[in-house]
């Protein structure tokens, strides 16, 4: 199991060093959620209404975008090669570097979606489940978002085309997500969107390792 | 290097099978459509709550059918071609996907006009809707994984994982937007229910689905063996560029 | 007829509807069709050049490996 | 301890690159694959590393086919290919020290210092010439010994007092009961070294 732990440290280590590519990401949440309020007015009371939605939407946008960074890097290197050729089985390699990209890519956004949720005027008592919505319903953003990126590493022009693979896997979880956010504005109980939440991170924690490590298996030939 | 022939073996044999079908596919096409037609334009009563406009549906529900069967079909050949490493099957779902894609517009574009004389207005975010929207979606995310890679084989593969994972997430996809259509129904909007299943109604609507599951199966026969014989024509070149190469 | 064409005051959705999917899939069969075609048009240069090998008993080359 | 590939084909985008290839390897021996660019050099080698699938043949290590038991055949082994596989950001003691102990091995040291790379080990690999960062690359040989070596180009991009110090490595590898197996277009003169020519397969060894 240290082969794991290996991984999964070496991968949170580069993040850490190479600080500005999250930097970039915040940067690009934070921007494209204020956006909205330019777009669509400043009036407090739309502004609550849409706030779950678009933060939702835009942590989601934020994720896709660093999927890429997931494989490539070790792909271009040759690094990719190298950790397939470990004893490590793939899949478990795999969910080492989902759990390194969720870690230092993903959580972070959750950190400063409460600061955002704010400025949306959404009422105090349901940051908390703003920010547990998120961190329940985002591997899923990690974990299908790895298959996609195992699938079009190497290729030229994959980042479009992986956005065109991931969103629409991602809807389950943009509903529920904002559906529980809206529940807790309503003050009813959010406890079973929250679960379903979980549920599909259960799910696809199960099934995406072994979809990209396939896909792995097969970029690396 | 020889052309590799024993991969066409049972494509050989499957096209032999196709053209026998062929003929008859195309037979029941054009009786099914003649007669679904007729039925639907002018043999059944129009509705007593909606009028005219449920002759939109004989064309619109077989569609919406027709774009989930033919993924599912995919998801199957993919998985196919995937565990038994069939040659033919992974070019049978290349193959059906573009069928499926037309359907799944034509579910769209029929739906919205069916919405128009129903609610007013041309997009109306129902359930069933949104879910043959983010069909379509996948049905795009497939068409273009096959373009993005230039070696064949390759392209097979990873399409099959993403149709499978796909398919997986249909019926998650399919639950949750039916349940997102609940929490925000507006209190105006009838759902697509529509009439209850009345007999004058089921005949054409079923002759319709019929006509085009046979026009699919039709289609479905033509573009396999144009993908066959393309992927032989592609190797052909190859060989021939590589024996060039050793003449050269 | 005038009556059939008119389709109840919703002659405009019915007919599009209708029109719409004839188009949309006659395309698509035609489209199919004619990829075929070009397919084996440009086979057929390949095609002829294995028979004729076939054809030559001298030729030990094995086809199949 | 033996390495036997029978009947293997490699097909690449449709293409057939090699057909019917086959050589048994046997401790402290040596196998030079040689040929023209686009044979298939590359393409043996990783497949023997199992990270190309052929579509037809076997790869048998110690008895076990290595398709049905990857796992414990990439213990035996450690696979030198064109890209060193280094980050930029991590420096060089980091950079060996994760693919040692990733493969199990903790010769950290040891692989240092026989590739002379001391007194870079603290630097960022960013800023490696090319022939260090392929000593680095090496030096995963010596941090986390394997049997079975699968060499692509080890020698490019090195200097001679490097091209021998190498060779000397890979003499004392075979001479311990080593394997190897590798692809390069500079000359290898060792005797326990035969040759493998891809272009007419007729080196069946």
């Amino acid at each position: 199991m240290s082969a794991f732990f290996r991984i999964f440290s070496r991968d949170v280590r580069l993040a850490v060093r190479q600080g500005s590519a999250l930097t970039m990401t915040l940067s690009f949440f934070v921007i494209a959620v204020t956006l909205f309020p330019l777009g669509v007015g400043p009036e407090l009371s739309i502004l609550a209404r849409i706030g779950p939605g678009v933060l939702w939407v835009g942590a989601l946008l934020a994720c896709m975008l660093t999927l890429d960074r997931i494989f490539q890097a070790d792909y271009e290197d040759g690094s990719l090669d190298q950790l397939m050729v470990g004893t490590l089985p793939v899949e478990l390699m795999v969910l080492a570097k989902i759990l390194a990209h969720w870690l230092t890519a993903v959580v972070p956004l959750i950190i400063i979606t409460p600061v955002l949720a704010i400025t949306f005027n959404m009422p105090l008592d349901s940051l908390g489940v703003m920010a547990l919505s998120l961190l329940l319903g985002s591997p899923v953003l990690s974990l299908i978002g790895s298959v996609g990126a195992a699938l079009t590493v190497g290729m030229r022009r994959g980042g479009v085309l992986l956005s065109l693979l991931v969103l629409p896997l991602y809807i389950p979880v943009l509903i529920f997500g904002v559906a529980a956010v809206e529940a807790a504005i309503a003050l009813l109980p959010a406890g079973s969107h929250l679960l379903l939440l979980a549920a599909f991170s259960a799910g696809s924690l199960v099934i995406c390792p072994i979809a990209s490590a396939a896909a792995l298996r097969l970029a690396v030939e | 290097m020889a052309v590799d022939l024993h991969r066409f073996a049972n494509p050989a044999r499957f096209m032999r099978l196709t053209d026998a079908i062929f003929p008859w596919s195309l037979g029941l096409t054009v009786l099914l459509l003649a007669s679904g037609l007729y039925y639907a334009l002018i043999a059944s009563p129009q509705d007593y709550q909606q009028g005219e406009t449920v002759r939109i549906m004989f064309v619109h529900v077989p569609a919406a059918w027709m774009a989930l069967s033919v993924y599912s079909m995919m998801a199957i050949s993919a998985a196919v071609g995937w565990i038994w490493k069939h040659p033919v099957a992974d070019l049978s779902a290349k193959a059906a996907a573009p069928a499926g894609a037309c359907f799944c517009f034509l579910a769209l574009v029929t739906g919205a006009l069916w919405g128009q004389p129903m609610w007013g207005t041309y997009w109306v975010w129902d359930a069933r809707l949104t879910s043959m929207l983010i069909l379509f979606f996948l049905y795009l995310g497939y068409m273009a994984i096959w373009e993005a890679f230039d070696d064949q084989s390759k392209a097979a593969k990873a399409a099959a994982i993403l149709v499978i994972i796909g398919a997986i997430n249909i019926p998650v996809i399919k639950f949750s937007v039916d349940w997102w259509n609940t929490l925000h129904q507006p209190a105006s909007v009838a759902t697509m229910e529509g009439p209850k299943i009345h007999s004058s109604i089921l005949t054409p609507l079923l002759l319709m689905a019929g006509a085009y599951t046979a026009l699919f199966v039709t289609i479905f026969i033509i573009r396999v063996k144009a993908e066959i014989l393309d992927r032989r024509l592609r190797i052909m070149r190859m060989n021939q560029v590589q024996e060039k190469g050793l003449k050269g | 007829m005038q009556e059939f064409l008119n389709m109840g005051g919703y002659a405009e959705f019915v007919w599009p509807s209708y029109g719409v999917s004839v188009l949309l899939l006659v395309a698509l069969v035609i489209a199919s069709v004619r990829r075929l075609r070009r397919v084996e048009r440009d086979l057929k240069p390949f095609e002829d050049a294995r028979k004729a090998r076939r054809r030559r008993p001298a030729r030990q080359e094995s086809m199949s490996s | 301890m033996t390495l036997i590939a029978d009947n293997l084909r490699c097909i690449r985008q449709d293409r057939v690159i090699f057909k019917g290839l086959g050589f048994t390897l046997g401790p402290g021996q040596g196998i030079w694959v040689k040929g023209k660019n686009g044979a298939g050099k590359s393409s043996l080698l990783r497949m023997i590393a199992g990270l190309l699938k052929p579509s037809k043949g076997t790869i048998t290590w110690k008895d076990v086919d290595t398709q049905e038991e990857p796992e414990s055949f990439r213990q035996d082994f450690r696979y030198i290919a064109h890209q060193d596989a280094l980050k930029p950001v991590l420096s060089v003691r980091e950079n060996i020290e994760f693919w040692a102990q990733y493969h199990g091995g903790d010769k950290v040291a040891g692989a240092l210092k026989l590739f002379e790379l001391e007194h870079l080990q603290d630097t960022p690999a960013q800023i490696l010439s090319a022939g260090q960062k392929k000593r680095t690359n090496l030096a995963r040989l010596v941090a986390s010994p394997a049997p079975l070596w699968i060499l692509d180009e080890p020698l490019s991009s090195l200097d001679t007092h490097y091209i021998d110090l190498f060779t000397d490595l890979l003499r004392e590898h075979l001479e311990g009961g080593g394997l190897a197996l590798l692809a390069t277009h500079q000359t290898i003169d060792l005797q326990r070294v035969t040759i493998f020519d891809l272009d007419n397969l007729k080196g069946v060894v």
